[in-house]
């Protein structure tokens, strides 16, 4: 593989302004009350905040295969970290072991 | 193996008037030539000797406890004395013996030489490792020294955040610290199977003992990060009393379960898949034979590494945790016993139509596949939920890990060690009184912890200081197992020391074994591992015992 | 001497035998694979060995029909231990509605139990044969384990919540009972004694048990005591909910989230009144009770809540969905 | 050696070249990261948990912080590791005066973050807001209170942002050792992997900020509580 894949400024200069926009963007939705839907849209942009530091500043997607893998793996183990516990804490007393009553 | 480089013989080698060549023992002397070494050798060695310590020390605290319970009354130590002891004899054994010993010492002398180069990919790093592990060592011995801690090796909030005495602040530095350089071993070994390996060492012609560092090193760097904040938030907790684990200000210790054993499960596999690319490496070997199913093997400790992962739950059955929770942790962790299961197939079919014998090695690779499936198989009655309900907290469980990480883990770095021993350091351990004291080891090894399956479905207890009456019996034989298994253990200490200087002189490969650190490594070798200048190139797939017979082609394809 | 070494402990509850059933076919199983490994380890040693005449090494790359074979098999058994255990646990989870409630409280080195009527026992617990038992267990403290070796079953007692487990028991006799999770220095001492009694044996200790009160009726004295009801009663512009008939129910927040009105939930508001409010009423109005009330006095309201509402669903069977 | 002189500059004995001493040296750092994540993970799966547990309760601890200038925060950082890639780039072009240019810019940026979360944490501690034996929040009285689950959220508040102002820390004093470097010429076209590792670092502790900025400010924005009293 090249060692060295030169991204141009235009570039990082886009991606900058697109992550000042989505900042204030995420600001502008806090103040809206979407219900269930807040955190899921707080973290959409966020996440999509990141990807573009992943991809362009942090050069991932110019990378080799086994960079975005291990890219990937570090974020999807976090996933497994949050989901598996949650499902303890999001499903207590699903089955009536907690519940106390009759 | 063959290859393009000359033979030894025929290349001058590099040995100075008298003969002696020069190794990477003696490349150079004074004290400070070894701590401030980075060459992966004298850092193995290094790390051997630490760990070696923190198995006395851990061994002697296990003789302590079963000394105290060769009776039912706790007469011998005050039961806070013997609750710091099984909890210092978890956090040693555990966090400065299992899981450092196989991938800082074998793994660490092994991983550069087999896949064919000189060094591992960060030398300083590596030696950085070290540091770290002695200074979370030190601060270990310090807090024994100082009074110890009572918590169990779990450290469960809010007893260890809250309630206990003991120092439980220092412990968890000690730990947090120790993390780091198991992170930095996993990430040397992670770049340097990537980047590292000598042309022609495709990923399936590397040694099976590879793929299992792999795995580990995988584990240590996914898991060891999240135990490391859950003890940062465990010493907050104590210190400043912010309510995150404790229920009186709104946390739940539940959570620190899930944490803790987020790593802590995993590392179990840590502590075993070393293990098990030492026994596949012995048992190649000692049977002259390429291993059965080379790639169900290989992929099996990837499998085991990344399902590993999510059945921590299996510690929580009766914690409090949803029963909907226990019964995901409980479907996969089903799926984790199959790949351990596959590797005790295909490690028994590799005798088949062989040359099997029994050196010391062997013997000990052969005990540890009939312990390790008791163990595993053990570990299946845990994962049972309705069973679990039972056995949960009592000697079944200690029984269990013991199998795992005794009959398992420590077998095969016993293995691992006469196997490799005249590799590391030039001489030979003297053969029938280490065939003897394996014999001893096993039969020790079983009078101590089988007995303890019979006392956890009896019911009693785990980390209990006294106990009912009729339990005695059995606590009597097991306390009678340690003392013969302590004994084997001195035993093979004792002579290992002795041959360093007084064990026949090793040829290169004493057990005409396949793999670059026999064929191509003088015995012991030189600081970077071959005869100068020489470049591995790899030709052959690992186990290259026997030859391709003509219907064959699958070596072929991996020539590609 | 092998003779008094008894493998498993008496069976003594209804579930007793239904988990030595699943524990030996596990056993068997084990044994099976166990044997199966030796045997063929020792036999492969023998008539392989590496000095027999002619020795050579066969090349076998392997079988990818056996490795199907041996990741099917292993993977069929556990299928089956995992279901049939997973059955059992939810029965040991799930107690029958016509339970005795009795509660316990796990403290530092003791076990505490009430039973419905108001008796009060430490480290012991009597109870009725072919009765089922629920206990609701808490923690004053750290966490313990309770744990009855011949019911062949524990439950976690965790602070800060309630958990719960059952058990019929089928033998009369009495079994030690066991704290199985460590908690500190005398964790070994935190052990006490169940004994089974017949059902009029029960009633006799009962009678001689010494209870002034039910918890029910603790509750309803702590309910006026510590002036709950100034602010929980059906009094128009009351500053609290009206409590009567709504344990059991759902209630809506001020998050527009809905909860079950539960054990848990009324230890939170006890508590920890801000955490969840009911909509319509001020968040942060009422007082927190953490450190007034002990874990005893909890149960207590608790207990008087869930009569407070049948009563109430009694005399008025129009609106008799309240108490379920 | 000599032929070859401009391209082993710098480069250990046991690589075969510089490429692979690069790529690992990438590698590492990449595997080096993912603990990164997990370490930060940890904290992030007890957000979850408490925050699924306490949802009111969140959401009123999280008006107490002031959205302004945790919005402001942000910029600040997006634009230290708009710097930080300009150094990187400078690097790759091999400009000596663009790696300096864009280290000291990356650091003003991130000192210029730390002190604004100075004042910040100045903020909670001059509140009460600090979890521990004085930690008193107000309930519907105005008065405070001890022990609400509004303390878990600052305490993990603290510990998020806590370990996150320590990563910066740590980024800052590098960026101070590798200042000197680059004044002494040390990187090279061929030669400018610390450049780029570093860069990876601070882009990830970029990250990170990216995700606590909305759970820790936005979460309670819309509720019309209170906000930060000034």
């Amino acid at each position: 593989m090249s060692s060295t894949h030169t991204v141009p400024l235009k570039i990082y200069f886009g991606v900058f302004i697109a992550l000042c926009v989505l900042t204030g963007v995420t600001v502008w939705t806090a103040k809206h009350d979407y219900g269930a839907l807040n955190t899921p849209v707080a973290l959409a942009i966020a996440g999509l905040k990141a990807s573009l530091v992943i991809l362009f500043f942090m050069h991932v997607k110019y990378s080799s295969k086994l960079t975005q893998l291990f890219a990937f793996a570090g974020f999807f183990w976090l996933v497994l970290l949050l989901v598996f516990t949650l499902q303890d804490f999001m499903t207590r007393g699903m089955l009536p072991t907690y519940v106390f009553k009759h | 193996m063959s290859s393009t480089v000359l033979s030894p013989s025929a290349k001058a080698s590099p040995s100075s008037p008298e003969g002696e060549r020069k190794t990477f023992l003696n490349a150079d002397y004074g004290w400070k030539s070894w701590l401030f070494t980075v060459d992966h050798k004298r850092i193995a060695v290094l790390y051997l000797i630490s760990i070696m310590v923190f198995f006395l020390i851990g061994g002697t605290f296990a003789l302590l406890m079963r000394a105290e319970l060769l009776t039912a009354k706790g007469d011998l130590f005050e039961a806070e004395t013997y609750n710091k002891l099984f909890t210092m004899h978890g956090v040693v054994m555990i966090f400065f013996f299992l899981v450092p010993s196989i991938p800082a010492v074998l793994g660490n002398f092994l991983v550069p030489i087999m896949v064919g180069t000189k060094d591992l990919a960060f030398p300083k790093i590596n030696l950085l490792s070290w540091y770290i592990y002695i200074v979370g060592g030190a601060a270990t011995l310090f807090v024994a020294i100082t009074g110890g801690i009572d918590t169990g090796w779990t450290f469960y909030a809010p007893y260890s955040s809250t309630y206990a005495n003991t120092n439980v602040a220092g412990t968890a530095v000690a730990v947090f610290i120790t993390g780091f350089s198991s992170i930095l071993t996993g990430l040397n070994f992670i770049v340097t199977i990537h980047k590292m390996r000598a042309p022609g060492m495709t990923w399936f012609r590397m040694p099976l003992f590879l793929w299992a560092q792999y795995a580990t090193s995988l584990i240590m760097v996914l898991g060891t990060p999240v135990l490391a904040i859950t003890i940062v938030l465990l010493g907050l907790e104590r210190v400043f009393h912010i309510g995150i684990f404790d229920p009186a200000l709104g946390g739940d210790p539940v959570l620190f379960q899930h944490l803790f054993w987020f790593y802590s499960h995993p590392a179990v596999y840590i502590m075993i898949l070393p293990g098990m690319g030492v026994i596949s490496e012995i048992i190649a070997c000692f049977s002259k034979k390429r291993m059965f199913g080379y790639h169900f093997i290989a992929f099996s400790s990837l499998a085991i590494a990344i399902f590993g992962f999510v059945v921590w739950g299996h510690h929580m059955f009766v914690s409090g945790q949803s029963a909907y929770a226990s019964f995901v942790f409980s479907f996969l962790t089903m799926l984790v016993a199959i790949p351990s299961a596959v590797k005790v197939f295909n490690w028994t079919a590799t005798l088949y139509k062989g040359q099997v014998s029994l050196e010391t090695p062997m013997l000990y690779a052969l005990g540890f596949i009939g312990l390790f499936t008791i163990g595993g198989l053990t570990g299946v009655f845990l994962a049972v939920m309705g069973l679990d309900r039972h056995v949960h907290d009592t000697y079944f469980v200690v029984a269990h890990f013991h199998y795992v990480m005794v009959g398992g883990m420590v077998m095969a770095f016993m293995g691992g060690m006469h196997f490799w021993w005249s590799k590391m350091f030039g001489r030979k351990y003297p053969e029938w009184i280490a065939q003897f004291s394996s014999v001893v080891v096993f039969v020790g090894f079983n009078f101590t912890f089988f007995p303890q399956f019979l006392l956890g479905y009896m019911g009693m207890p785990r980390r209990y200081h006294q106990y009912n009456a009729e339990f005695e019996v059995l606590n009597v034989l097991s306390s009678a197992g340690a003392s013969i298994l302590g004994t084997g253990f001195l035993m093979t200490i004792c002579y290992f020391i002795w041959s360093l200087k007084w064990g026949q002189v090793a040829e290169r490969n004493p057990w005409g074994a396949k793999g670059l650190e026999w064929e191509r490594a003088p015995s012991p070798p030189p600081t970077f591992n071959f005869e100068d200048g020489e470049r591995i190139v790899v030709t052959e797939d690992a186990y290259a015992y026997t030859h391709e017979e003509p219907h064959g082609g699958s070596l072929q394809e991996a020539r590609k | 001497m092998w003779k008094d070494l008894p493998l498993h402990p008496e069976q003594a509850s209804t579930l007793a035998q239904p988990v030595d059933l699943l524990y030996l076919f596990l056993v068997a199983v084990s044994a099976f694979f166990a044997l199966l490994i030796s045997v063929l380890i020792v036999v492969f040693t023998a008539k392989y060995r590496k000095d027999r005449p002619n020795a050579t090494s066969a090349h076998i790359e392997g079988s990818t029909l056996l490795e199907i074979v041996w990741t099917g098999i292993p993977l069929g058994l556990t299928m089956i231990m995992f279901g049939w255990g997973a059955v059992l646990f939810f029965q040991q989870a799930r107690p029958p509605a016509n339970a005795l409630e009795f509660t316990v409280t796990g403290k530092q080195w003791m076990w505490k139990a009430q039973h419905p009527t108001g008796q009060r026992e430490i480290n012991d617990l009597h109870i009725p044969i072919g009765v089922p038992c629920r206990l609701t267990m808490t923690s004053e403290d750290v966490i313990h384990s309770y744990f009855i070796p011949a019911f062949r079953t524990k439950q976690d007692v965790v602070p800060g919540r309630y958990s719960q487990m059952w058990f019929e028991a089928n033998k009369l006799g009495t079994y030690d009972l066991f704290c199985a999770e460590y908690c500190g220095t005398k964790h070994s001492q935190m052990i006490g004694k169940v004994t089974v009694l017949s059902q009029k044996d029960y009633e006799v200790w009962l009678a001689g048990g010494g209870s002034s009160e039910t918890p029910a009726q603790a509750g309803e004295r702590l309910f006026s005591a510590l002036r709950c009801i100034t602010c929980h009663n059906n009094t128009a512009g009351a500053r609290g909910p009206d409590l009567a008939g709504k344990f059991g129910t759902e209630a809506l927040l001020t998050s527009g989230a809905k909860v079950m009105i539960d054990a848990e939930y009324v230890r939170e508001s006890i508590l920890n009144p801000a955490a969840k409010t009911v909509n319509g009423f001020q968040v942060g109005l009422m007082p927190t009770y953490q450190g007034q009330v002990k874990e005893d006095d909890i149960l207590a309201l608790i207990a008087y809540l869930k009569t407070f509402g049948a009563a109430k669903a009694a005399a008025s069977p129009a609106t008799g969905n309240a108490a379920k | 050696m000599s032929d070859h002189a401009h391209s082993t500059v710098g480069l250990a004995h046991h690589f075969d070249d510089l490429e692979q001493q690069k790529e690992s040296g990438t590698l590492g750092m990449w595997a080096f990261l993912i603990t990164e994540v997990l370490f930060f993970g940890g904290l992030f799966g007890a957000y979850a948990v408490y925050r699924s547990s306490y949802p009111d309760a969140f959401m009123r601890a999280s008006a107490q912080l002031d959205v302004n200038l945790g919005g402001i925060n942000t910029i600040v950082l997006i634009v230290s590791s708009l710097t930080m890639a300009l150094a990187v780039y400078a690097a790759q072009k091999g400009s000596k005066g663009g790696i300096i240019a864009g280290l000291v810019g990356t650091w003003v940026f991130g000192a210029a973050f730390l002190v604004v979360k100075y004042f910040e944490y100045k903020h909670k501690w001059e509140h009460h807001l600090i979890p521990g034996p004085n930690f008193l929040f107000p309930d519907a009285h105005g008065v405070g209170q001890h022990g609400t689950p509004e303390q878990l959220y600052f305490a993990l508040y603290f510990a998020m942002t806590g370990m996150h102002a320590f990563h910066m820390i740590i980024g800052l004093v590098i960026l101070v050792w590798m200042m000197k470097k680059a004044r002494r010429g040390d990187f090279t076209v061929h030669n400018y992997a610390l450049v780029e590792n570093f860069g990876l670092y601070w882009h990830f502790v970029d990250i990170v900020w990216i995700f606590l900025f909305p759970l820790l400010y936005l979460i309670g924005a819309h509720s019309g509580t209170p906000g930060a009293p000034h």
